[in-house]
């Protein structure tokens, strides 16, 4: 299941849904990205900062259907989940939610960071982050298309 | 016509956010030469294409990839979400 | 933080309380282990089925604190928590939650695997398999054995 | 005295969870050679080192480990928690 939305998640709650009611998943591996305090120096100035995600609706949906697919072709999961927020966010504030369910937990685990890294570098959303009233975008790293490559395929 | 939608600093850099714009290019390359013709703004920010991705009806494509009226072009930094 | 209890646990709540009134965890990994279902042919006895969980009291908490420690040693870790739960558990029951938070998410989920591939090697709890009134001892893996070893470090 | 404590199989093979074991041994390998002469079901239960596990005051030891009064030695089989 994909979700691209505004409004926070209740983690719990969209676990359980992944499992409530079966009998037959044995393994629940997620991963919750939070916004993280990015002043240089910490503590200073919290209400100063702010994350703005902004994302290519429509694109966004796709390429995250696109992913989940994926992980569902290469691992044996029963259920999966993925929830992206957009707009503007606050340190501690959560982002994302990913969640793979499986009868075997290294399945689950794998699929979980493969969704993850696969997101990262191919779902169109982008950060600005604001400091004290200066705002400015974040720039891609090298080491998530790093952590995406390892995904390649040799026959690919 | 061909909708041409911009993201994060393309978006801001040329100060749209999307455009339709009249062209006869057949090719993603030559859009981009007559999008970076029409502004300083455009120019400066279309000018390294290293520094962009490319999209074609929300599939990402190349520079040599084929357009036609009525698709949808975007142009944006490489994605930072997750 | 470990926990070896009876009880069952609220996951929400307790991944919730790693990071909640902090603005430096930017990553928080977390796998949930079930109860699957046991019979060869899935639904047929649901009522028939349990699982019971032994354990060595005193031991186990002591290796549970070690991994923890051990996890704590090889990653920049913010937080982490073991919930691991003893006694009679029927398919769809929770039986162990691991969590890790990291300003980083290589390191949340590298952690994770960690603690449950170490865990189930190393901590002294044991599964009996009943299935319409038959009770067995659940086997050992092999495959859990190579899943830790893989975490040995070449100088140790 | 040796406390002896049993778990899993091992526990429901010996039909005991524990037992306070008089003893000379100094090592758990001289232990379990007695604890294998108390019964047939000891006997049984302890003939195959391969398939068990041993730890003396909760840390997992080898065979040829020391053994002091006061010591508690645990013998249960490969884990399975998880």
């Amino acid at each position: 299941m994909i979700r691209v939305q505004a409004e926070d998640f209740n983690l719990g709650q969209e676990i359980a849904a992944l499992h409530e009611g079966r009998r037959d998943v044995g393994a629940l591996a997620s991963f919750l990205g939070l916004v993280r305090d990015m002043a240089p120096n910490g503590a200073d100035r919290p209400q100063d900062q702010a994350m703005t995600l902004e994302h290519y609706p429509g694109m966004t949906e796709k390429m995250l259907a696109e992913i989940d697919a994926e992980a569902h072709r290469r691992w044996p999961l029963q259920a999966s989940l993925i929830i992206h927020r957009y707009g503007r966010l606050l340190p501690g504030d959560q982002i994302v939610l990913v969640a793979c369910a499986s009868p075997h937990r290294q399945a689950a685990f794998e699929a979980c960071e493969f969704l993850m890294d696969w997101l990262k570098t191919k779902a169109p959303f982008w950060k600005l982050e604001e400091i004290a009233g200066q705002g400015h975008w974040v720039d891609a790293r090298e080491s998530d298309e790093t952590a995406a490559r390892r995904w390649n395929k040799a026959d690919a | 016509m061909i909708q041409v939608l911009y993201f994060a600093w393309v978006r801001s850099g040329i100060g749209l956010d999307q455009e339709t714009i009249e062209t006869e290019a057949t090719s993603l390359g030559a859009l981009v030469e007559e999008l970076r013709a029409r502004s300083d703004k455009h120019s400066q920010t279309l000018a390294d294409l290293s520094k962009l991705r490319l999209a074609v009806n929300q599939t990402f494509v190349d520079l040599d990839a084929s357009i036609a009226p009525g698709d949808e072009v975007a142009i944006f930094p490489p994605m930072t979400g997750g």
